[in-house]
């Protein structure tokens, strides 16, 4: 907290280009420079809608965790939620066949239950933090495991595949386009907006950047500290559904090692955008330009052999580590901070 | 102004300082000399750059112009405080503990007693205690800071400051936390250290203790040097007047006769509580209740209870004539039923967010329209509350934080306001403000009290509590010991009641 | 006088382990149903260090007669097996060899660079020179490099292009990123070699969304999944063939250490399976319905 | 910052009996009778001895973890810390071997250059967090991709092996023991006594607390903020290098899964142990007692084969929630807190 306000302070009056907000926009052009020196097809239109539905899943859950960081929250079992979701979806979609038939209904069936069991696992994330008031890391660790073992269980430690016939009716959700942008694209964009609004627009949003500012201070402002905590695990339980509701389309299966990592990334993203770790300050448009930064690096690094294959670890962490470097855009005025 | 003579006593002296913040000026061509064994007062109205000055004095800002001189050498004061190794040492406005760590942690931070690496932790527990004893606090040096009230808190600032060594001791408003009692025995100290040949700048917007304590005073005015004046030469009421640069007429206003009549908007029956034992009275329509006692008394506390803010153990609060148990705050606050905390860093304000978003924060369910926050709206109120409770920052745009410590607190009180109360609750309202600003204050409780409003006041400052209530409840450890009300509102009862000399059981 | 025998090896993470599982559960439930004086537990580890973990408390704990083990890794697991070794117990190692060699005295493995080769022998008969291809390896391991040494040595000097190669991870989502990104970036692909058949489903579903899965273009994978072989016995033309990496390898090795206690002849030594290219002509043989992989 | 204030205020003066200390070492005697009710053997002197030595890995490394935590950093990069040290330390033990012969002299070269790595890496971690203003999460985000990936490039994706010779002479220093207690059990200790007077005893300590509690009240009191913080990650390196010292010889092996989650793993024992995630409150005994408590965890589910394997995760995660719930002991004064 402190530190936010130390480091903003000083004269942003002065900047007429406010780079905290442009900063990640920058790195992602750069990127995108970068990418189309090694190689022109980089820009080809099929790649750029690679990229967008690609960066879909981890923006969309990037949204909903940037409510949960916020709010001085964390949650590390998104990936192995959305796993979990995964599964059960395909396990009550296969089961659905047999009654429904392989048309919309089942699909729909399908969605409905992703909803709810996000919602209900996102619940059960903020309960046990505010309620039971256990650190939001410990919380959300354990639950990580137990849904990634879930999963496992549930496939019995194999893939859980969907159904043929219902994967023809569902596909298109991951492969069709409107208007030029595939749906997943759509989707990521409703979230994103919704997600803005939410953030700037509502009082809700207000209450969580509260709540992640200084907790009394939003206690004895009459805001119910507990409940918006809550929600926002809900939120990013939501978000996590979503995510798998236009991930499961796209291989119509999954296993234990689905959405392994998403947590780091969908954090990464966040705070590459320009969200603070520590609560108090979230940004859903630098959230949104963090994870497509994130999977343009990996994007670019398949476009390229110069380097090798081991070392993509090693490109990837320079490149997050520069880009926030180059986000906090001071480095002009490095000699002058005291 | 200072010749030169008065330049080779002085220890410390700023000369023509100025300062701004980015482009926005705050203190324009100050001087100011310090001498040893006195006690400098430094005055001046909310966001005058009292504060700004003492930082600059103790090296925590660096001038944008003008010079430092300590004992007569030019010198540009080393940062973050290392200009305690100087001897200049500087008590910050807003505290500055770390609140996880004990008193005797916070105490030595910084500068740790060690003996071949390791920590002489009973050497320093020792000479914590010492101070602590010597200043009169009833607190251990393994005390955590989280655990402590405010006023404790400050006094952990004072022994703090007092176990340095310094030769120029600053203090930002040291008094404004505390009561009488307690500023009696800080005063004490301030005597000893002065007799000592310390050089002591006291910022206070007390002005009587201004007059008792100090050899000289300074006064600033929007960033200017007004006048430095020898004590003795000039009343609080010249003093105020400097500040103000115009008359200040009565600093209370006139108390309306409280209607007998009046129904109770608020009783309390028999409230226990955590810190409160017992306690029951009432509040009638467009009354103003002060709640007096001495510090940790429970006055806050029994009020964190009635609002949600903290477990009721026992006991009935009726609002309106009906059980009212506000389970949460927003209950109370839709309710009508507003606490406005004296811990306005703590629990207050978000230092780390702009003017505008702390106004609407408490009241905000007003504000929403379509579901979205009305931001022209919020402009609005902000604009409102500017003009209303006189908050002057010369930026609008600033975080907070960096506004004045006065003009947080008008920022609070007008944070509270905002949502219109039928009970105002307010805890220690004018700690850190202004002469002029309290006038404002105090005419503005009495004319919210007039349209209906019933005004609870829980001060510690005893002038304040006599000069708009129109009856007093006085509390000790967790009790009511005593209601005074018309004639017997004076210092003396309430002083009785408070320290327990005095008891009457008044049940209605 | 049971016989406790520690099965140990990696949790499945990936389809193949868990047919592994599969055929481990199952020997387990068949061997003991057939010696009820055998006692067989299973139990698999996250990684390296927990499995060394796992191996000092089926000794401390279990007191096993022998140990049947699946290394994560040859290097890290082989002193934790030597202390196995140690307290007396007959060992059987599985799939990854030890780095020392005399610890084990039973060996049973499929063959990676085997499986490398084959898909190479394959790719040839299919390519002709000029043709390109793009390799997915899997996780950046040693079954991967002998695997895809093995396929670079056997291609070299057919005229076929390795356009290039990049891991992913024995993953399908990775295998659906990488190879949509070779597809943006290189207009002609002639055939895919994905190594493994979780890869493969990743590439198909991106070769089908580019629309570029026809004109005799083909996916080879590896392992076995029951889902490929029965593509495969269908007549799938993207993905014709498949290179046998048998996730039953753990059964048999339970069964050979069990002969072991039983049999009367000796059964120590070293069962290499082979890594058979199935065919349409073939696959009905490989084809476990109920197996998860 | 704020949430630690709130639930230490009330009335600890009046608690007799304190939870906050007793919790994990609850949580822990628990366990053991859970194990020992499972199977006696859990409590045979073999086992013991094996949960120790375990458990000093992840404890020796959370000790450093402590430190960070406690002045308000994060340190994700530990682990493939751990795996980057032991693979250039095998490295540099068989390239001395030529050299220097398979003696001792060659084994302490290893050693040696595991701690000049691990204050380097430290070093990197603190100075970029520091020096670079970048959040803590992001830098150490990024470097757990750099090591990872670099431990994979050096063993050219496979594992790199010690020397055979080379690991006779260094065996001891993980399978030996000393006055009944193993090797690395003692290094642990004494770890643990260094860690714990640090922070207790000593200035440092101290400096480190008010950093996490509050960074700007530490600046003004003259501490060196961003050398105590770099400070912080040099200790965390060190201490990996310890454990990895004592690792190698265990395994005579690196590769790039070495080490994978033994930053949750470390983490989550210092926050078990009941440190506060955003600093300023530090406690190095509870953190033993966490690592203890995430080793016996595992120990005990290797006891019995109850519940499937694939659930293992889930009675993890669900013992590590309930065992930070235990060690909150507020379960009492539930009803009152509002
Ligand atoms: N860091 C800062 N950045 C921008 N403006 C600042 C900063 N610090 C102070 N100011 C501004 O400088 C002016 C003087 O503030 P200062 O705190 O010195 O007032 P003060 O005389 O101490 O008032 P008070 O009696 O209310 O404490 C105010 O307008 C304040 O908003
Ligand atoms: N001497 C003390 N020792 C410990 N705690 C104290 C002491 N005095 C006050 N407190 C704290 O203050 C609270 C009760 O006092 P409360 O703040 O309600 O009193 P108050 O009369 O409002 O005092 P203040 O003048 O500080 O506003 C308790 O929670 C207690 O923790
Ligand atoms: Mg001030
Ligand atoms: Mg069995």
């Amino acid at each position: 907290m402190t530190e936010t306000a130390m480091t903003q302070t000083p004269k942003s009056r002065f900047q007429s280009f406010d780079f905290k907000t442009a900063g990640p926009a920058i790195a992602l052009i750069l990127l995108c420079i970068i990418g189309f020196l090694l190689n022109p097809a980089f820009l080809s239109e099929g790649n750029i809608t690679n990229l967008l539905t690609r960066s879909a899943f981890i923006g969309i859950i990037a949204v909903g965790a940037t409510f949960v960081i916020t709010a001085g929250g964390i949650d590390l079992s998104v990936g192995s939620m959305a796993a979990v979701i995964a599964g059960v979806m395909i396990i009550v979609m296969n089961g659905a066949v047999e009654t429904f038939g392989t048309g919309v209904t089942t699909v729909l069936i399908g969605c409905g239950c992703s909803v709810i069991l996000g919602i209900g696992a996102g619940f059960i994330n903020g309960f046990l933090t505010t309620k039971g008031k256990i650190e939001a890391f410990i919380v959300t660790l354990g639950t990580m495991g137990i849904f990634r073992s879930l999963v496992t269980y549930f496939a019995d430690g194999g893939t859980l595949s969907l159904n043929y016939d219902i994967r023809g009716v569902y596909r298109p959700v991951y492969y069709d386009s409107f208007a030029g942008l595939p749906i997943p694209v759509w989707v990521f964009i409703i979230v994103s907006i919704c997600g803005w609004l939410l953030l700037n627009r509502t009082a809700f949003g207000r209450y969580c950047t509260a709540i992640g500012s200084n907790e009394s201070v939003a206690k004895y402002s009459a805001i119910k500290v507990d409940r918006i905590k809550t929600w926002t695990y809900v939120l990013q339980g939501l978000c996590v559904s979503l995510a798998t509701i236009i991930y499961v389309p796209r291989l119509g299966s999954a296993s234990s090692s689905t959405g392994v990592l998403w947590e780091l990334e969908a954090i990464a993203a966040v705070i590459i955008g320009g969200t603070v770790l520590k609560g108090g300050y979230g940004r859903i448009g630098g959230t949104i330009l963090g994870a497509l930064i994130l999977t343009t690096i990996g994007n670019i690094l398949n476009f390229t052999d110069m380097i090798s294959n081991y070392l993509n670890g090693t490109m990837q962490g320079l490149i997050i580590i520069v880009a926030v470097w180059l986000q906090r855009g001071d480095w002009g005025r490095k000699n002058k901070a005291n | 102004m200072p010749d030169g003579q008065t330049i080779a006593a002085s220890v410390l002296c700023a000369e023509r300082i100025s300062k701004s913040f980015g482009t926005v000026p705050v203190l324009f061509s100050v001087s100011m000399d310090i001498r040893a064994g006195e006690v400098h007062a430094l005055i001046g109205e909310n966001g005058a750059g009292k504060s700004t000055l003492m930082k600059i004095l103790s090296g925590f800002h660096q001038p944008t112009s003008g010079r430092i001189l300590m004992d007569g050498q030019e010198m540009t004061l080393p940062p973050n405080g290392e200009t305690e190794k100087l001897g200049v040492v500087l008590i910050h406005q807003e505290l500055n503990l770390a609140e996880q760590m004990t008193v005797e942690e916070n105490v030595f931070l910084g500068r740790e007693i060690t003996r071949r690496g390791r920590l002489e932790r009973k050497q320093m527990a020792d000479v914590v205690q010492g101070y602590l004893d010597d200043i009169g606090l009833d607190i251990a040096p393994t005390d955590r800071i989280s655990d402590l009230s405010i006023a404790q808190k400050q006094m952990v600032e004072i022994v703090k400051a007092m176990s340095r060594d310094a030769r120029v001791l600053i203090m930002d408003e040291p008094t404004a936390t505390l009561t009488e009692a307690e500023t009696e025995l800080f005063f004490k100290q301030i005597e000893r250290l002065k007799a000592q040949g310390v050089a002591i700048i006291f910022v206070s917007h007390k002005l009587s203790e201004v007059k008792a304590i100090s050899d000289r005073v300074t006064v600033l005015r929007d960033g200017q040097w007004i006048a430095t004046q020898d004590a003795k030469d000039l009343t609080p009421d010249a003093m105020a007047q400097m500040m103000v640069g115009r008359e200040l007429s009565d600093l209370y206003p006139p108390i309306n006769e409280a209607d007998v009549d009046a129904e109770r908007v608020l009783e309390v029956k028999d409230l226990h509580a955590p810190d409160v034992k017992g306690v029951t009275f009432y509040l009638k329509k467009g009354e103003v209740l002060g709640f007096s006692g001495l510090i940790g008394s429970g006055r806050t506390a029994v009020f964190e209870a009635v609002c949600g803010l903290a477990p009721i153990d026992s006991g009935e609060v009726r609002f309106d004539g009906r059980p009212a148990e506000f389970t949460s705050v927003s209950k109370a606050r839709d309710a009508g039923v507003v606490y406005l905390t004296k811990d306005r860093k703590g629990k207050g304000l978000l230092l780390d967010k702009k003017m505008r978003e702390n106004l609407t924060l408490f009241a905000l369910p007003k504000f929403v329209r379509n579901l979205s926050v009305d931001r022209k709206a919020e402009a609005e109120a902000m604009e409102r509350a500017v003009r209303r409770f006189d908050i002057r920052s010369r930026d609008a745009n600033i975080n907070v934080g960096d506004l004045s410590g006065g003009n947080q607190q008008k920022l609070l009180l007008a944070k509270v306001m905002e949502c219109d109360p039928r009970i105002l609750i307010i805890d220690e309202p004018t700690r850190g403000i202004d002469v002029g600003t309290k006038q404002q204050i105090y005419h503005f409780i009495a004319a919210i009290a007039a349209e209906g409003v019933s005004v609870v006041v829980i001060s510690s400052e005893m002038p304040e509590i006599i000069g708009v209530s129109h009856r007093v409840v006085v509390m000790r450890e967790g009790q009511i010991t005593g209601v005074l009300t018309g004639d017997h509102i004076n210092e003396n009862e309430i002083v009785r009641f408070a320290a327990g000399l005095k008891r009457e059981m008044t049940h209605d | 006088e049971t016989i406790k025998i520690g099965v140990s090896y990696p949790t499945p993470t990936h389809a193949w382990a868990a047919g592994m599982n599969w055929h481990a559960e199952q020997a387990e439930k068949r061997l003991e149903a057939l010696y009820p004086d055998v006692d067989l537990v299973l139990v698999n580890s996250p990684d390296p260090s927990a499995q060394a973990s796992a191996l000092e408390d089926l000794v401390s704990v279990h007191g096993i007669d022998a140990l049947v083990v699946l290394p994560f890794e040859s290097e890290p697991l082989t002193d934790p097996v030597l202390n196995v070794k140690k307290s007396g117990a007959l060992i059987t190692v599985v799939d990854r060899g030890l780095s020392q060699p005399g610890i084990e005295d039973i060996y049973v493995a499929g063959n990676n660079p085997e499986l490398g080769r084959v898909s190479a022998v394959y790719m040839k008969s299919r390519l002709k020179e000029g043709d390109n291809i793009v390799i997915l390896r899997g996780i950046p391991t040693l079954i991967d490099n002998e695997r895809f040494d093995a396929f670079m040595a056997e291609i070299e000097g057919s005229g076929i292009n390795v356009l290039d190669h990049k891991h992913a991870n024995w993953n399908r989502d990775d295998g659906f990123e990488v190879m949509q990104d070779f597809l943006s970036r290189f207009p002609d692909i002639d055939a895919v070699w994905a190594q493994d058949d979780d890869i493969a489903i990743g590439v198909v579903a991106a070769l089908k969304q580019a629309g570029r899965d026809g004109n005799g273009m083909f996916v080879v994978g590896g392992a076995g999944m029951k889902e490929t072989i029965k593509g495969i016995m269908d007549g799938n033309e993207l993905v014709p063939v498949d290179v046998l990496y048998p996730p039953s390898m753990i059964a048999t090795a339970m069964d050979v250490t069990v002969a072991a206690f039983k049999s009367n002849g000796p059964v120590a030594g070293r069962y290499i399976l082979g890594a058979t290219l199935i065919t349409k002509e073939n696959a009905a043989s490989f084809y476990f319905p109920d197996s998860p992989f």
